[in-house]
C-alpha cells in the first residue's frame, strides 16, 4: 500500500519504536564517521552520507558469541546462545545498495545449513529503505543492475519528496504491519514530485558476459596484473554489504571462555592457511581472483545472484586503489 | 612489621614479574628472614627481566590484575650481563605507551631488588599493594573485557548476569 | 645595611645570666653583619644537661615547646649556646624516630611537634648561610698574628648524626671561621676533650683535672688564647684558670673568648659592645700587644 | 585557530611526471632495472594507484600527482612474495617513503645496491584518496605533510631537477593533537582511545600496508598461546593496537599510511608518533635518517634513564 | 588430558603452621588435569621422594608439581627424583609456598588462599611444559685460576696434579699474594716463606701450569666448559726467557728510593725490581712510572749491565686468548685503611685515630713486614718515624670491622689470632717491651687457636684490656691512647711508642669490575656471592665459575687452602667427563616464522645467534633465518621478548607457559 509520512512523523515513529524497547538502527555519526548504529533518539539520524560499514551488520554481526564453555573439575559445561533472545530491530534509512544485499545473503545463510544466528535476526528485523540522493564516482550500482530507487530487500521504502516528507510503499507483511501499527503517523499519498535521485555513475555492465568470461579464465594474466598491488587486508570484504565469510575461534582461558564468530576475508593469507603450513592460495593474485570469482561467478552458479550491489565502498577503502568496477568493466569488454 | 592486617573491603590483585637470580632470591631472603608483607602479590619467575615481554603486562591487566610489578637485578649485576639493560629501555618505552592510552602508571611499578635486599622487596611490594588498594580496582580493562560490538549484543537480563559472573 | 637574612634567636638561660657577654656580642656582631635576630617570644629553659638525666619526657617537651614558640617568628632558629643547640637537635632527632615519644610530647605540650624547622648554631650561620667570603669582606681589623686554639667541647659535634654541624671526629668549621677573619689557628690535641661541664658545681676536682689537660694542650701548641662556642666551657676554662694554675703551679694566661667576641673585634666593634671586661682572665694586654684594641 | 585554507602549488608535479617517465624508459632500455614500482592513474578522475611496470612501453603510464599517497616500500618487503626479488628494482620514493626503506635496510630486509631510488621533491599529498579529484590545499593535505622534514629525499639515484616552491606555513596537527591528548587526564585519554578502538573491525589494513609489518605470521594471528584476542571486540582491538604501536616503536618513520588506509578513520599514527617522540626524548633517536644496524630498543647504554625504577 | 601429580609439603611445620596443607591438596586435586594430589611432612626427605616416584609409576603421572620451598633450593632434588622414576625432569615444577607464602603471611586464611593460587598457577604452567632432552656440550679440560695468592697456588697445583692444564693469572709481578708478606703464621708460628716458597716453586716448575704474572683479565666470553678468556699481559720491559734472575740490574739501578708496596711502603726498592727476594718468577719488572728511561729517556743502566740482554724497553702489553672450561676466582683481599674516605663513600675513615697521618700508627700488615726477616728492618721492630725500638705498643682490635657506623658490619675473623701472634713476636724481639691489646671479644675458634691466644697472655705477658679506644693523639714523640677498660669500669690512658691497628679485611679494589666481566654477583661489600651460603660455598651461581679464599669473605689460611682444594675438586668433577650435560633451558628458532630481521642477534649479549641459510633441494636460497647455538645460549630469553613474531622461543619459559600462568591467576 502507498502512504505518505512527514519527516516529523518519521522521527516520532522512530522515537516511539525506541521507547517501546525495539532497537532502531540507522546511520548516525559515531566517533567522526557515519555508521549504522542503534539510535538513542531520532535526532541522531544522518541520511546524507553512505555509512562506512554496510547494514549486513544488523544480521551478520562483526563479532558475536555463539557458545561459552566452563571447566568444573574434570567435566566441561557448555552453554549455547539461544537465538530467540536476539532483540527486535527496525533498520531505518538503509540505502538501496545495502538493502538489496540482504536477500542475497538470505540465500547463502539458509542454504544447506540454516544459520539461525542470521535467520533469527532476519525474522526479527524490519528494513526501511531510503532512496539514494547522493552518490560519488565510486558508486556503480547502476552497473550491476540496481538503481538509486531499488526497493529489493526493503520491507518499507521511502522516497524523499520535494517539499519534505517521504512517499512510502510497503513491500512485505512486516512493512504493512509497521504502517498499520502506526497508522496515525501515515497519511494518504500526496502527489508532490520526488526529489531528484542520485545520478547514475556507471552504465550497465553485462554481468552474464562477465560470468561467461570468468567461467573459462581461472588461469589468466589479468589476475597478476591487478592483484600484484593488493596487500592482502580485509578492508574491502569487511565493508562490503554482500561479503559473508566468517571465522570461528575460541577465546578465553583454560578454565572458561567463549566461542565467537567474527568476520573473515578471503584476502587474508591465513584464510586458506592449512595447519600443515600449505596454503592453496599462497599468492595474492590467487586470493584476489577468488574475490571476483565468488562475487560474479560462484554465487551466480549456486544461487543465480550477483554478490555485489555496486555500493563502491571497496573502491573507496582499498589501500592500494584497486577498483572492482574497472575490473568488471574490463572483463566485460574482453 | 606489618600490623595485624585489618580486613579491607578491596583486596587488590598484584602480579609481579621477577628475575630468578636477584629479585626472586631477594623475596626468598625476605622469607627466610620471616619478614611479613601483604599477601596480594603473586610472583612469576623469569630467568631475566630481559625475558619479560610487554604483552605479559598487558595480559596481566586484562586478566584482572590491579597492579603489576616488574623487578630484577640492579644495572651491572645481571646474571646474563645485559638482560636488565634491554628491559630498562623496553619498559621506559612501554610505560609511555600505556600512559598515552590512559592507564594510570601508579599501577605499574618497576624496581631493582638484589638477592641481598629482602627488606627492599617487602617495601616495594607493600608500597605497591597499599597504593593500588587506595586507587581501588582497575576498572578500565575489566569493563573493556565485557564490552561487545553493538551488533553482537544480546541484551537479555539473564545473559547480563552470565557476563558479570565470569 | 640591608638585612641579608632573618633568624629567630634562642639565647638560652646562661646568655641572660652568667654569659651575658656572649649574648651582647652576638647581638652586636649580627647587627654589624646585617643579620636580623628576633628573640623567640617568651622562650624558656631548654632543660640543658640536667633535664634529660632526670626525666627525658620533660627535656623533650621543653625543647618541643621552644620549637613551637620559635615557629611564630619567620626564619630559621639561631642558637648560641652549644648545650641548647644540642638539646634542641636531640629532641628533633628523637621525636622524629620514635612515634610513641612524639605522641607523648604532643600530649604534654598539646600542640604538634615542629620537626622540620631548621635549628642552626651561630657557626653554621656565619660559615654556611652568610658564607666565609661575605664574613671576610666585613672584616676591617683582621686578627693577624693572633694564634687561636679553637675549642669545640663535647656538644657541638656529638653524637655523630644528631647536630650534623660538622664531622664529629675531625671538625674544621671553627678554624675556617676564625681564619676567615685573619687569625691563625693552632693544631692541638684537646679540641674535642671534655672540660668537665656541670661537674664544676658537684665535683670541682674533676673539672680541675680535665680543664687543666685542655689548657696544657693549648699552651703546648703555642696558642695565645682559646675560642669557645659554649658558656659552660667558657665558665670552666676562664673562671677556673687561676685556680688551676695554683693547683698545678704553672701559668697559662690564656684569655678565653666567645667566637662572637673575637669576630666582633675583627669587624671593628669596641670592647664595650663585646663585654670584654666580663672575662676573668684579662684579655686586654694580649689585645693591645696584638694591636687589636 | 585553523588557518584559512590556502592552495598548495603543485605545478612541479607535471615536470616531475615527465622526468620520471623519461628516466624509467632510459632505465629499461639500458636494462639497469628489472622492474619499476611507481604510480599510475586509476579509473576515478584524479586518482592514482601503485603499479609495477617491467618494460619501457609501460613507462609512459607513470605519473606523480598529489593523489600518489601510497608508501611503495611495502612492495619490497618479504611479506609481498608476489614481486620477483631478482635483479635491481626501481622505486619512486617520496621523503617519508624513503625513511621506511632506510629502516628496512637496517633490519636486513633490503640491500641498498638492489634498489634504484627515484626521489620525488614532494610538496605534499592528499590526506586520503577517498575523494581523489580534489585540489591540494592546507585543508586537504595529509597531516604528515604539515610536519614533513624531508621534502627533498637525500641519497637517491635520480631526483628530477625541480626547485621546490616554498609551501605555506601549516600548523603541525599531529604534535598539537598529541599535546592535546597528553593534557587530558588518564581517564579521559582512556575514554578517547576506547571509543576509537571500539570502531576497529580488525581488517588489518594498517598491518598489511605498513612496510615494517613483514612478519611471516603475525603474533596476533596465533592462538597457541593466544597473546592477543583475535576477534574485533573492544578488548581485542585495544590489545592489538597496543602491540602494534609497541612493535613499531623506534622503527616507524611516520609515513602515516596506517592512518590513511583505516576504513574506520582511527588516528593510528598518533600512537606511532607519540612513541617516536618519547624515543627521541629518551634516547635522542630518530628513525629513518641513517641506516643503523641497531634501533633504540635493540641497544642500550650504561646511563639510560631509570628515574621510573625504584 | 594430562595426569598431573601434586605433592604439598608441610616442611616440618614451616609451611603447615600458616598454610592449611590438607585444604590446598584437596582443592588443587579438583583442578582439571590433576590426577593425584597429596601432602606429606617432608617432601624433600627420602620417603618424600619415594612417595613421588611411587605415585608416578602407580598413577601413570604425566607431570609433577611439588609445592614446598623455593625452587632455588630443591628444584634439582625433585627433578632428579622424577627422572629416576622415568619422567623427563623438565615435566616437574616447584610451587614456592614457603619463602613466598607461609613464612611471610601470618594470617592462615590468606596464606592458604595464596598457596592454592600459587599451586594452581604452577599446575597450569606444567601442562604446557615440554620434554627437554639434556644438552651435552664438549668440555675444554683446561682451567683458569685468577689470583696467585695461596688460594690460587693451591687450586692450580691440585688441578695440575690431576693432569689438566692450568692457566694461573696474577696481577702483581710475582705470585704469593698477601701470605708472602707475612712473617710467621699462627697458630704454629712457622714462617710463611718457608711453607709457601716450595709451593710457589712447584707452580713455576709444574709442566701443566702456564703462569701469567703482571697480567689481568680483559674479557671473559662463553659459558661453562667453553670459556674464551682474553688476558692482558702487561709489559714487564724484561724478556722472561732471556732473564736468568741474576739481579745485577737491580743492584745497579740508580733509582733506589721508591716505596715498595710489598713492604707496605716502609721499605724501598729500585725502579727495576722484584717485590721480594723469593719472588716467583724471579724476573724483575720495570716500574715505568718511576724509571728515568721512561720519564726522560736517559739512563738505561740496567740494559747496559744485563748480560743476557733481557731488558727490552719497547716491550708492549699483549692480549692472549685462552680457551678454558672452568674458572677459579681467588683474588684475595686488601686491608681497610683509616684514611679519610671520599664524600658519598659507604665506608668512613677513623678521624679519631688521625686518619692515618700519625706515622707510628700502623696496620697489621706493616707490623708483619717489620717482624719479617726479609723485611725492610731485617726483622727488628723499629718505629717508622725515628727507627727507635718501641718499648710500649698498643694493639687496637676491630678497626673498621664490626663497626656499623663506619660502614662495615662484619667480623674479619683473623685479626684476634694475628694480633696475639704480633704480641708474641714483639715479646720475642723486644724482651722488655710491653704490649697492650684493646679488644671487644677474642674470637679464636680454630684448632689449637685458643691455646695459642692464652699463651700470648700467660707466657708473653701481653696485657689484654677489654674495651675500645675512643681517641689517640700524638703528644711529643709519644702517642696518647685514650680508651676504657670496661671490666674495671675506668678510663685508661696509655702513652705508647707505637700503635698497631687490626684493620678490617675487604675485597681487592676492582673486584666488582672483574665480577661484571665474569657475570658473577657480589654483595654490598663487593665480596663475591657463593651459590649457596651453606651447601655450595665454593661455587658461583654462574655455572663453571668457582670461588676460593678471601675474595668470598674474610678467612684464615687453613680455611683458604681447604676452599682452594674444594674448588679444585669441583673443577675435577666438571672435567671428569668429556661431555658436560647442560641445562636445556636454551632458545630455539621456529624457522617457519622467522623473517631474518635479526633483532634477536642484536640483543643477544652472548653472541649465541648465528645466520643460517635455508635452501631448497635444488640449492637455491629460500631465506636466511636466525639460528641459536645451544652451546653458547645462556637462556636469558631477551631474544624472545624482542622478537615481534615470537619466532624464537626459550625452552622452559615459553610464551604458552607464561600466558597459562597469567591466565590461571
Amino acid at each position: 500500500m502507498q502512504k505518505y509520512i512527514t519527516q516529523q512523523n518519521l522521527n516520532t515513529l522512530i522515537d516511539t519504536l525506541i521507547a517501546s524497547g525495539t532497537r532502531v538502527v540507522a546511520p548516525r555519526m559515531s566517533a567522526g564517521i557515519p555508521l549504522y548504529e542503534p539510535l538513542d533518539s531520532s535526532v541522531e539520524m544522518v541520511t546524507d552520507q553512505l555509512p562506512r560499514r554496510s547494514a549486513k551488520e544488523a544480521f551478520f554481526p562483526v563479532c558475536e558469541e555463539i557458545m561459552s564453555y566452563e571447566k568444573e573439575g574434570q567435566q566441561i559445561k557448555l552453554t549455547d546462545i539461544d537465538p530467540a533472545r536476539f532483540p527486535e530491530t527496525v533498520l531505518v534509512g538503509v540505502r538501496p545498495c545495502d538493502a538489496a544485499a540482504i536477500p542475497v545473503l538470505d540465500a547463502v545463510f539458509s542454504w544447506d545449513y540454516k544459520d539461525e544466528f542470521f535467520l533469527e535476526r532476519r525474522r526479527k528485523t524490519t528494513v526501511i529503505g531510503l532512496a539514494c540522493t547522493t552518490a560519488d564516482d565510486a558508486c556503480f550500482c547502476t552497473a550491476v543492475g540496481l538503481s538509486p530507487a531499488e526497493t529489493r530487500g526493503s520491507d518499507l521504502f521511502l522516497i524523499p519528496l520535494n517539499g519534505g516528507g517521504f512517499a512510502c510503499q510497503s513491500y512485505s507483511e512486516k512493512g504493512e504491519a509497521l504502517i498499520s501499527n502506526n497508522s496515525a503517523l501515515f497519511s494518504e499519498p500526496n502527489n508532490a514530485a520526488p526529489l531528484p535521485l542520485a545520478a547514475p555513475q556507471a552504465d550497465k555492465i553485462d554481468l552474464k558476459k562477465v560470468k561467461s568470461w570468468l567461467d573459462g579464465h581461472f588461469e589468466d594474466t589479468l589476475w597478476d596484473g591487478i592483484a600484484v598491488r593488493c596487500v592482502g587486508c580485509g578492508a574491502c570484504a569487511f565493508v562490503c554489504p554482500a561479503c559473508h565469510c566468517f571465522d570461528i575461534v575460541d577465546e578465553g582461558t583454560e578454565k572458561a571462555g567463549k566461542r565467537r564468530k567474527s568476520w573473515d576475508a578471503c584476502g587474508f593469507w591465513k584464510f586458506t592457511h592449512h595447519a600443515s603450513g600449505h596454503n592453496p592460495r599462497d599468492l595474492q593474485p590467487k586470493r584476489y581472483r577468488n574475490r571476483i570469482m565468488h562475487k560474479f561467478k560462484y554465487y551466480d552458479d549456486k544461487f543465480g545472484q550477483t554478490l555485489c550491489t555496486g555500493c563502491g565502498r571497496c573502491v573507496r577503502v582499498c589501500p592500494v586503489g584497486i577498483d572492482i568496477a574497472a575490473i568488471v568493466e574490463e572483463i566485460s569488454k574482453k | 612489621m606489618h600490623s595485624e592486617n585489618q580486613k579491607h573491603d578491596f583486596e587488590p590483585k598484584i602480579i609481579a614479574f621477577v628475575c630468578t637470580w636477584c629479585t626472586y632470591a631477594g623475596a626468598d631472603l625476605a622469607g627466610t628472614s620471616r619478614m611479613q608483607y601483604p599477601s596480594n602479590v603473586r610472583v612469576l619467575k623469569f630467568p631475566c627481566t630481559g625475558r619479560i615481554d610487554p604483552v605479559f603486562i598487558l595480559k596481566a591487566f586484562q586478566q584482572g590484575a590491579d597492579g603489576v610489578l616488574v623487578s630484577g637485578c640492579h644495572p651491572g649485576d645481571c646474571h646474563y650481563i645485559a638482560g636488565n639493560f634491554h628491559a630498562r629501555r623496553r619498559f621506559a618505552a612501554f610505560r609511555k605507551l600505556l600512559e598515552f592510552i590512559g592507564v594510570d602508571l601508579g599501577r605499574l611499578a618497576f624496581s631493582w631488588v638484589s638477592a641481598a635486599e629482602g627488606g627492599k622487596w617487602v617495601e616495594v611490594v607493600t608500597d605497591l599493594t597499599e597504593k593500588v588498594r587506595a586507587m581501588g580496582p582497575m576498572v578500565e580493562f575489566k569493563d573493556l573485557a565485557l564490552e561487545e560490538q553493538w551488533s553482537g549484543v544480546i541484551n537479555t537480563p539473564e545473559l547480563q548476569e552470565a557476563y558479570d559472573a565470569i | 645595611m640591608k638585612k641579608l637574612l632573618d633568624y629567630s634567636y634562642y639565647p638560652g638561660c646562661s646568655l641572660h645570666a652568667s654569659a651575658s657577654e656572649y649574648d651582647l656580642s652576638t647581638r652586636e656582631l649580627f647587627k654589624a653583619l646585617g643579620i636580623g635576630l628576633t628573640e623567640v617570644p617568651d622562650w624558656f629553659c631548654c632543660g640543658a644537661t640536667p633535664a634529660h638525666n632526670v626525666d627525658e619526657l620533660l627535656s623533650l617537651s621543653l625543647c618541643a615547646k621552644n620549637l613551637e614558640l620559635a615557629d611564630k617568628v619567620e626564619g630559621d632558629m639561631a642558637v648560641a649556646c652549644a648545650s641548647c643547640f644540642s638539646r634542641l637537635k636531640t629532641a628533633q632527632h628523637v621525636l622524629g624516630v620514635s612515634d610513641v615519644k612524639r605522641k607523648q610530647v604532643e600530649k604534654a605540650i598539646d600542640a604538634p611537634v615542629k620537626l622540620d624547622s631548621n635549628v642552626k648554631h651561630l657557626l653554621e650561620i656565619l660559615a654556611k648561610d652568610l658564607g666565609l667570603e661575605r664574613l671576610a669582606a666585613a672584616v676591617n681589623k683582621p686578627l693577624s698574628g693572633l694564634k687561636v686554639a679553637c675549642y669545640y667541647g663535647c656538644l657541638l659535634t656529638r653524637p655523630a648524626d644528631v647536630p650534623n654541624l660538622d664531622c664529629a671526629e675531625a671538625p674544621t668549621i671553627m678554624e675556617k671561621v676564625i681564619e676567615a677573619v685573619g687569625a691563625e689557628t693552632v693544631a692541638w690535641t684537646h679540641r674535642l676533650e671534655c672540660c668537665g661541664a656541670n661537674f664544676t658545681l658537684s665535683r670541682p676536682g674533676v673539672v680541675i683535672q680535665l680543664t687543666n689537660a685542655v689548657l696544657e694542650s693549648a699552651k703546648a701548641a703555642g696558642a695565645d688564647c682559646i675560642m669557645v662556642g659554649c658558656p659552660l666551657c667558657h665558665g670552666n676554662l676562664d673562671i677556673r684558670q687561676k685556680e688551676i694554675e695554683g693547683v698545678y703551679n704553672t701559668s697559662y694566661g690564656l684569655p678565653v673568648f666567645y667566637l662572637t667576641q673575637l669576630i666582633g673585634i675583627s669587624v671593628g666593634l669596641g670592647a664595650d659592645k663585646l663585654g670584654l671586661d666580663a672575662m676573668m682572665v684579662n684579655p686586654m694586654p694580649l689585645l693591645k700587644e696584638k694591636g687589636l684594641l | 585557530m585553523p588557518l584559512t585554507s590556502q592552495p598548495i602549488d603543485t605545478s612541479i608535479y607535471a615536470t616531475i611526471t615527465a622526468a620520471i617517465r623519461s628516466e624509467a624508459s632510459r632505465l629499461f632500455t639500458a636494462a639497469e632495472v628489472v622492474a619499476i614500482i611507481g604510480y599510475a592513474a586509476a579509473r576515478r578522475v584524479g586518482s592514482a594507484q601503485p603499479v609495477i611496470i617491467t618494460d619501457a612501453a609501460a613507462a609512459e603510464t607513470l605519473i606523480f600527482t598529489e593523489a600518489c599517497v601510497n608508501n611503495l616500500a611495502v612492495y619490497l618487503t618479504k611479506a609481498k612474495k608476489e614481486i620477483p626479488k631478482k635483479g635491481k628494482i626501481g622505486i619512486i620514493v617520496k621523503g617519508c617513503d624513503l625513511k621506511a626503506l632506510v629502516g628496512l635496510m637496517g633490519e636486513s630486509q633490503l640491500k641498498r645496491e638492489d634498489l634504484y631510488l627515484i626521489g620525488i621533491p614532494c610538496a605534499g599529498v592528499l590526506a586520503s584518496a577517498v575523494q581523489p579529484a580534489t585540489t591540494l590545499t592546507t585543508e586537504t593535505i595529509a597531516s604528515k605533510c604539515c610536519e614533513c622534514d624531508v621534502h627533498l629525499p637525500l641519497g637517491c639515484d635520480f631526483v628530477p631537477s625541480v626547485t621546490l616552491p616554498p609551501g605555506p606555513q601549516m600548523e603541525s596537527r599531529y604534535s598539537e593533537e598529541i599535546a592535546r591528548l597528553e593534557a587530558l587526564t588518564p581517564a579521559e585519554r582512556w575514554a578517547y582511545w576506547k571509543e576509537q578502538f571500539a570502531k576497529c573491525i580488525k581488517c588489518y589494513a594498517c598491518r598489511q600496508i605498513c612496510p615494517f609489518c613483514f612478519c611471516e605470521q603475525c603474533l596476533c594471528d596465533r592462538n597457541k598461546p593466544q597473546m592477543v584476542e583475535t576477534t574485533p571486540r573492544p578488548a581485542g582491538n585495544t590489545a592489538w593496537h597496543i602491540v602494534r604501536a609497541m612493535h613499531l616503536a623506534g622503527r616507524c618513520a611516520g609515513c602515516a599510511e596506517c592512518e590513511r588506509v583505516c576504513p574506520m578513520d582511527i588516528p593510528l599514527n598518533l600512537l606511532n608518533r607519540k612513541m617516536a617522540k618519547e624515543l627521541k626524548e629518551l634516547y635522542d633517536y630518530e628513525a629513518g635518517f641513517e641506516i643503523n644496524d641497531k634501533g633504540p630498543l635493540t641497544m642500550f647504554t650504561e646511563k639510560d634513564d631509570q628515574s621510573f625504577i625504584k | 588430558m594430562s595426569r598431573i601429580g601434586v605433592f604439598i609439603c608441610h616442611c616440618g611445620e614451616n609451611i603447615s603452621r600458616t598454610v592449611d596443607v590438607e585444604r590446598v591438596a584437596e582443592e588443587v586435586g579438583r583442578l582439571p588435569g590433576v590426577a593425584f594430589s597429596t601432602d606429606y611432612k617432608y617432601m624433600c626427605s627420602d620417603p618424600g621422594q619415594t612417595l613421588v616416584k611411587k605415585a608416578i609409576q602407580e598413577q601413570k603421572l604425566s607431570h609433577v608439581v611439588v609445592a614446598a620451598c623455593s625452587p632455588r633450593m630443591h628444584e634439582k632434588t625433585f627433578r632428579k627424583a622424577v627422572e629416576a622414576a622415568g619422567l623427563n625432569p623438565f615435566l616437574c615444577e616447584m610451587a614456592n609456598i614457603r619463602e613466598h607464602c607461609s613464612w611471610v603471611h601470618e594470617n592462615r586464611e590468606e596464606a592458604t588462599v595464596k598457596a592454592i593460587d600459587i599451586v594452581g598457577m604452577m599446575v597450569e604452567r606444567v601442562k604446557k611444559n615440554r620434554i627437554l632432552p639434556t644438552i651435552t656440550v664438549p668440555v675444554t679440560k683446561r682451567a683458569l685460576v685468577i689470583g696467585g695468592g695461596i688460594a690460587g697456588i693451591q687450586a692450580a697445583l691440585d688441578i695440575a696434579d690431576c693432569g689438566h692444564e692450568v692457566i694461573l693469572v696474577e696481577r702483581e709481578p710475582s705470585i704469593g699474594g698477601h701470605m708472602a708478606q707475612l712473617s710467621e703464621t699462627f697458630p704454629t708460628l712457622d714462617c710463611s716463606q718457608c711453607i709457601m716458597t716450595p709451593k710457589m716453586v712447584d707452580v713455576a716448575n709444574h709442566p701443566k701450569i702456564k703462569l701469567y704474572t703482571y697480567s689481568e683479565i680483559e674479557l671473559v666470553e662463553g659459558y661453562i666448559g667453553n670459556f674464551q678468556v682474553t688476558i692482558k699481559k702487561k709489559a714487564r720491559s724484561v724478556d722472561e726467557d732471556k732473564c736468568t734472575g741474576c739481579g745485577v740490574c737491580m743492584t745497579k739501578c740508580p733509582q733506589k728510593k721508591i716505596p715498595n708496596k710489598f713492604d707496605q711502603n716502609i721499605g724501598m726498592r729500585t725502579a727495576i725490581y722484584v717485590p721480594f727476594p723469593q719472588a716467583v718468577p724471579n724476573t724483575p719488572v720495570i716500574d715505568r712510572d718511576n724509571c728515568t728511561w721512561f720519564k726522560t729517556g736517559k739512563c738505561g743502566v740496567c740494559q747496559k749491565v744485563c748480560g743476557p740482554g733481557a731488558i727490552d724497553f719497547e716491550q708492549q702489553d699483549t692480549l692472549i686468548v685462552e680457551a678454558v672450561g672452568a674458572i677459579v676466582v681467588s683474588t684475595g683481599f686488601d686491608l681497610y685503611t683509616i684514611a679519610e674516605k671520599p664524600k658519598g663513600s659507604p665506608i668512613k675513615g677513623y678521624g679519631e685515630f688521625g686518619h692515618g697521618k700519625i706515622p707510628d700508627v700502623i696496620d697489621g700488615m706493616t707490623f708483619e713486614r717489620l717482624a719479617s726477616a726479609s723485611g725492610p728492618t731485617g726483622g727488628k721492630i723499629l718505629r717508622p718515624s725515628d727507627g727507635k725500638e718501641p718499648k710500649q705498643i698498643v694493639f687496637i682490635q676491630c678497626v673498621g670491622s664490626r663497626a656499623r657506623e663506619k660502614g662495615i658490619s662484619y667480623c674479619s675473623k683473623v685479626c684476634c689470632m694475628y694480633t696475639a701472634k704480633h704480641t708474641m713476636l714483639y715479646h720475642h724481639k723486644v724482651h722488655d717491651g710491653q704490649a697492650y691489646v684493646f679488644f671487644m671479644d677474642a674470637r679464636t675458634p680454630g684448632k689449637s687457636y685458643d691455646e695459642f691466644w692464652r699463651r700470648s697472655i700467660e707466657e708473653e705477658e701481653a696485657v689484654y684490656i677489654r674495651g675500645m679506644v675512643s681517641r689517640l693523639y700524638q703528644k711529643g714523640d709519644k702517642i696518647v691512647v685514650m680508651g676504657s677498660d670496661i671490666s674495671v669500669g675506668v678510663q685508661v690512658e696509655i702513652e705508647a711508642d707505637m700503635v698497631v691497628l687490626a684493620t678490617a679485611i675487604q675485597p681487592q679494589k676492582g673486584a666488582d669490575a672483574l665480577a661484571q666481566k665474569l657475570g658473577i654477583s657480589y654483595d654490598k661489600y663487593h665480596f663475591y656471592s657463593e651459590a649457596h651460603a651453606k651447601l655450595r660455598p665454593v661455587e658461583c651461581a654462574t655455572a663453571g665459575i668457582y670461588l676460593a679464599g678471601a675474595c668470598q669473605g674474610p678467612k684464615d689460611i687453613p680455611e683458604t687452602v681447604s676452599q682452594a682444594s674444594a674448588a679444585a675438586a669441583k673443577v675435577m668433577t666438571l672435567f671428569s667427563r668429556d661431555q658436560m650435560e647442560r641445562e636445556p633451558i636454551v632458545a630455539r628458532v621456529r624457522e617457519a616464522g622467522c623473517v631474518g630481521c635479526f633483532a634477536c642477534k642484536k640483543v643477544c649479549a652472548y653472541g649465541a645467534v648465528e645466520e643460517k641459510e635455508i635452501r631448497d633441494r635444488q640449492g637455491n636460497l629460500i631465506k636466511i633465518v636466525a639460528y641459536v647455538n645451544p652451546g653458547v645460549c645462556a637462556g636469558c630469553g631477551t631474544c624472545q621478548a624482542t622478537c615481534p613474531s615470537k619466532s624464537v622461543e626459550l625452552d622452559g619459559y615459553t610464551d604458552e607457559q607464561i600466558i597459562a600462568m597469567i591466565e590461571a591467576l
